[in-house]
């Protein structure tokens, strides 16, 4: 009753899957060039990228209405992209350029846009649960018909917030859909030594609502569960909790060198590769030729070359922003 | 005007502000059905009905978090924490959250939220009810700290709090909910920022917030019939201090006695102290004295609770100390 | 599968039924002299009673070790009356004096016992899970076979630390019991209006343990049930969720009118009084009399008066003793 | 003697400290398998365990007040927060439980506790993970604080933090993890309560702690230069102030700076100066200059970092100032 087993595979129009291979595109190689870019120390702090993941995102972000918000973890430079952020800005904010998302300020975990209402980018495991709930509570205040997608990291589940507000969500019928982006471990620890019950999607029922599992690696499986479930979450006003099993190719962030782990267990991963498994579906429906997706990977490759140029040239923010954005009203 | 209890003063500027903007709303645990656990919130439920005036269970850290998502879309939520000694189970909300978010979102995402609430003791309440929190919510940037004395303050910085679109952390005191006195009708607002004065005088001047200031009056009108005379400041928006006002009164009494509720070590009255210090030392004629809760948790027993407290009497052994009257 | 039904009643020794009597009995009495003295202004502060819920601690703690551990909230006079705490230091400590359990310096929400391990008596609302855990974990360190009650409200399921207490003693395999002392309100709060499934021992199944539903005002279904939950946890090492339903007859504290319910249903509940109803079931069985059961309340209200007498009659703390204990090692 | 890092020298003091008594376990994300995020517990679990090294799940309220709860039973637990930010969602268990407990039950559970990890700022890391708490931890009566500034304090600290019977927040900063100097071997204890002097200067003291001392010691380097001779002053437990050490040194210099890696305001900075004004206010030939960080979160941006936090610079022009050479 918890789980949901793999949808039932509809049709996905031609126009939407490459448009969706397009933006894992567009993370995968973004996300190449900020490690790149972080080794040539022009990033710095934490680089926590979303390589593996992009179909979690991508898939489910596809239901996004205007209204609806969006927050994530500090891994969240996949989500500002396939939400139409801008690569420059991004690019620009991991390079600490004042033209950046967050003007240079937030830096890799904190990539926000007011204009898709992503709310962030934040870096305390679980401080997000609450401000996704909060929108939530937001669309049924302003009756908007929105939705607020709150993804998080399987580690995350064992914050008390997970729980606070999975509670306050199921009680008040916030239209809030919880997506845990199991990807198997925090940081160096594998979510059998850090959760009590593995099966993440039971946990819904101790709240009374739905859970669903979903294979995070397969883009049509999530686009089309979740069209389901957001299109139930926004009607109803319940909240649901999904389980999407994913995997990160990197380490936890750019200074983890992964021993905790095979290589055999990521090549394992790395063989139901999302950006691979769609591009084959959409070749062997002969939606694509093998020329057209290059000619994809061409496009996103100078949009991500354009970005990094474009923060390379950026300035840094003016030594007077220092102790700009405070306050928005100043008193004294 | 109209002699008005503390805590109607502040249910008045609540409804006054919720009528005013209709994304202003409150939410905390017994603020609606209960009508508040110390009444502040008597009423607002009837007249604003339950989407403005919000029961929630008890979980500080996840309604605290829910009221900053709600505050980036664009809501003004008002946060009552029952007491905030239960503000610490939510304190990561208030400052990795609240406190940080306009500046991390390089200005996108600024955060209208009132967190209120009686801070420090109620009588009797022992160690784990009784922290006063304004020397910690002080300390991180991002954040505005008040704390009225009085039900005509209580009500224009209430107003205030509410209208500002940044952070406030506004702590009031159980123990004052039921002082009363006149009140002016209708709107009007104390600016954040501005403290006053509670009582002119030219001997020395004593700095204190909150229920200290009770004790300080006190203390003052004994010491009047000394033939001293004290000059009573409230700077009433703790951060950032007024210190223009502050200044003004050390120019003219160059001695200073700083009373708070809280604890003494590493607190709000500390840098009161180090800011007059540091700005006006060729102003004072002595050290500042400061009076404090001793540095113990709060004792349950009587006689050693009122030992722990700031007190008449220790404030007017402060005031002897740097008048060089002992 | 969460939940246990009514389990069925074996018989207990007439004995060990008494003993319990008298103990619910000396709770009764204990916190009704507790309220006359608040009346009288002997006694401070909040003062949260126990009336109605004493089949709750008395059948649970039947089943206690002495290497076991109790802790609980600020509802704290019940469990150290039935662990054998002394009623003169018990009252002492609500009187403020000396004397106290805690000598005076806690009052009515912190009461300890070393002796007993009664881990307190704690005033925040979810403070006690991780003492609980923790007493556990010690349990496992030192291989002593002890488990550990951890005593909490209804509302206290809201809290983030319930969570993350449950998965860790669920991941380490901690003997602690988790009892939700269900009596339907958090304050003013029904529980239908703070959790959002209110059948408690579900929540048990998110964390791959076992929930247990008991009627907390049958101190005999209470005994045995929780016969069976000690006896597992103490030979698995497994956790487990209770759900314990009771009732309080009194306000929150005694500050609280209690307007929020209705007269009639605090009635209904009074006609379960474990205490009338243990009493009814020993003179069923004939193994006490009328005249039995009144020496015996007569028993207890001299304990009960000696208690107050002795708190009356003991000094205050010497005000030296404001700046003692706030450490053990003075290093200045 | 070894030239031995600090994270290897604190290591060290686990690793004896768990020998010398098995009550001592160490738990927090990361210390085991992965030998600790700073490399700190690197080896404990092979040598110890996984009995006594534990990997925890990101449930810091959980596992603090776990270890509060078998410290109540009689173990050692050493907390270890992978970073003291993360300290904010475990404040409650910390301040209400670990702090109170020994107070509010008149004596009866004592809780020998070490929290500690990295405090304030890694590199670039922005605004929510850079909070630096000592100000806040030590405004509660009930917990001891200590910062090591270089390998060998932090061993001796470390070891002394662990044999004593009460909470110790221990507070380290990953910046300095890898510093190098000689270490004493075997078996030393540096006494909470007691600093040291690190350089001997009679124009000028400097006080600073942890990271903030690096800062002040190449500030002395060139104001040596310059003719001015510092004296630098580590107070290492941060509460209670080793209050006879600071007036020994202010008495003789009459000038005093003192810096801080944190906020400025409401913060343990003050309390050092209010310290010294209220005590040695006759000894003081001008104001006390404090130099700490700016007022607003961290930036990620490296030259708003650059400028918010302090510096050798802005040191230099602090002992300017309070020796008015300038
Ligand atoms: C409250 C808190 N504790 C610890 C950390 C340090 N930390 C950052 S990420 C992380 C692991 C999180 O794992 P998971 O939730 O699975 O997300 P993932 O990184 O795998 O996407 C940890 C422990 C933190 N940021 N916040
Ligand atoms: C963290 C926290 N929030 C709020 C409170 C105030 N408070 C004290 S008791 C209580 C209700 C608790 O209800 P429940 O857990 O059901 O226990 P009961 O009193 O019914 O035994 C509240 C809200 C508190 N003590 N701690
Ligand atoms: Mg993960
Ligand atoms: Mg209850």
């Amino acid at each position: 009753m918890a789980s949901v087993k793999k949808a039932k595979t509809e049709s996905i129009a031609r126009e939407k899957l490459v448009e969706m291979l397009e933006k894992m595109l567009l993370i995968r190689h973004f996300e190449e060039a900020s490690i790149k870019a972080y080794q040539q120390k022009k990033i710095a702090g934490f680089l926590h990228t979303y390589i593996g993941q992009e179909a979690v995102g991508v898939g489910t972000l596809a239901h996004k209405l205007p209204q609806d918000a969006v927050v994530t973890t500090y891994r969240c430079h996949g989500l500002y992209l396939t939400l139409g952020g801008s690569p420059r800005e991004g690019m620009a904010e991991l390079f600490g350029k004042v033209t950046g998302c967050a003007r240079g300020k937030g830096g890799s975990m904190h990539f926000f846009s007011k204009e898709h209402n992503f709310l962030g980018g934040h870096g305390i495991v679980g401080g997000q649960f609450g401000i996704g709930i909060g929108a939530a509570f937001k669309s049924n205040y302003d009756e908007d018909n929105a939705v607020s997608f709150i993804f998080f990291g399987d580690g995350a589940l064992a914050q008390g917030t997970f729980h606070e507000c999975m509670n306050l969500a199921a009680l008040w019928d916030l239209p809030a859909i919880f997506i845990c982006e199991d990807n198997q471990y925090g940081m160096g620890t594998a979510n059998s030594r850090a959760i009590a019950n593995t099966d993440i999607a039971s946990k819904a029922e101790g709240y009374g609502i739905k859970g669903y599992t979903i294979n995070g690696m397969d883009l049509q499986e999530v686009h089309e569960t979740m069209k389901k479930v957001v299109h139930e979450t926004r009607t109803t006003r319940r909240p649901a909790l999904v389980h999407m099993k994913t995997y990160r190719y990197f380490g936890h962030s750019v200074s983890d060198a992964g021993l905790y782990r095979s290589k055999e267990e990521v090549d394992t991963y790395k063989l139901q590769d999302p950006i691979l498994m769609a591009g084959q579906t959409l070749m062997e429906n002969k939606w694509m030729s093998e020329d057209d997706l290059k000619a994809l990977q061409k496009k996103v490759r100078a949009v991500v070359q354009d970005a990094v140029d474009f923060a390379d040239e950026s300035p840094e923010p003016p030594v007077e922003e220092l102790t700009q954005h405070v306050f928005r009203d100043e008193v004294v | 005007m109209a002699v008005t209890e503390m805590r109607e003063a502040l249910n008045q500027a609540l409804k006054e502000e919720m009528t005013r903007d209709e994304k202003v709303f409150i939410l905390g645990e017994e603020v609606a059905e209960y009508n508040g656990a110390y009444k502040v919130t008597k009423g607002l439920l009837d007249h604003f009905g339950p989407k403005r005036v919000i029961d929630t269970p008890i979980s500080e850290s996840g309604f605290t978090g829910l009221a900053v998502g709600a505050a980036m879309m664009g809501l003004r939520p008002v946060v009552e924490y029952m007491s905030f000694n239960f503000s610490l189970v939510a304190m990561d909300q208030i400052i990795s959250n609240a406190s940080k978010m306009l500046y991390m979102s390089g200005g996108l995402f600024n955060i209208p939220i009132v967190f209120r609430g009686p801070n420090g003791a109620g009588p009797r309440v022992s160690s784990q009810h009784s922290h006063n929190m304004e020397s910690i919510y002080a300390h991180f940037p991002g954040i505005y700290v008040m704390s009225p004395s009085c039900p005509a303050d209580a009500k224009g910085m209430l107003k205030a709090a509410i209208r500002c679109n940044d952070p406030v952390v506004f702590l009031e005191n159980e123990l004052n909910y039921g002082l009363k006195e006149d009140v002016p009708d209708g709107d009007y607002i104390i600016p954040i920022g501005k403290g006053d004065i509670k009582r002119e005088g030219k001997d020395v001047t004593i700095i204190a917030w909150s229920r200290a200031m009770g004790f300080a009056k006190q203390a003052a009108e004994e010491l009047s019939k000394d033939g001293v005379d004290v000059e009573l400041l409230d700077p009433r928006t703790l951060k950032p201090l007024d210190m223009p006002l502050i200044a003004e009164s050390v120019k003219k009494t160059g001695r200073v006695v700083v009373v708070e509720e809280g604890h003494f070590f590493s607190s709000l009255g500390a840098q009161v102290s180090e800011s007059i210090y540091s700005n006006l030392f060729d102003y004072l004629d002595a050290p500042i004295a400061r009076v404090a809760q001793s540095e113990n948790p709060m004792p349950y027993a009587a006689n050693l609770e009122a030992a722990t407290l700031p007190s008449v009497s220790k404030i007017i052994q402060a005031v002897n100390q740097v008048t060089y009257r002992n």
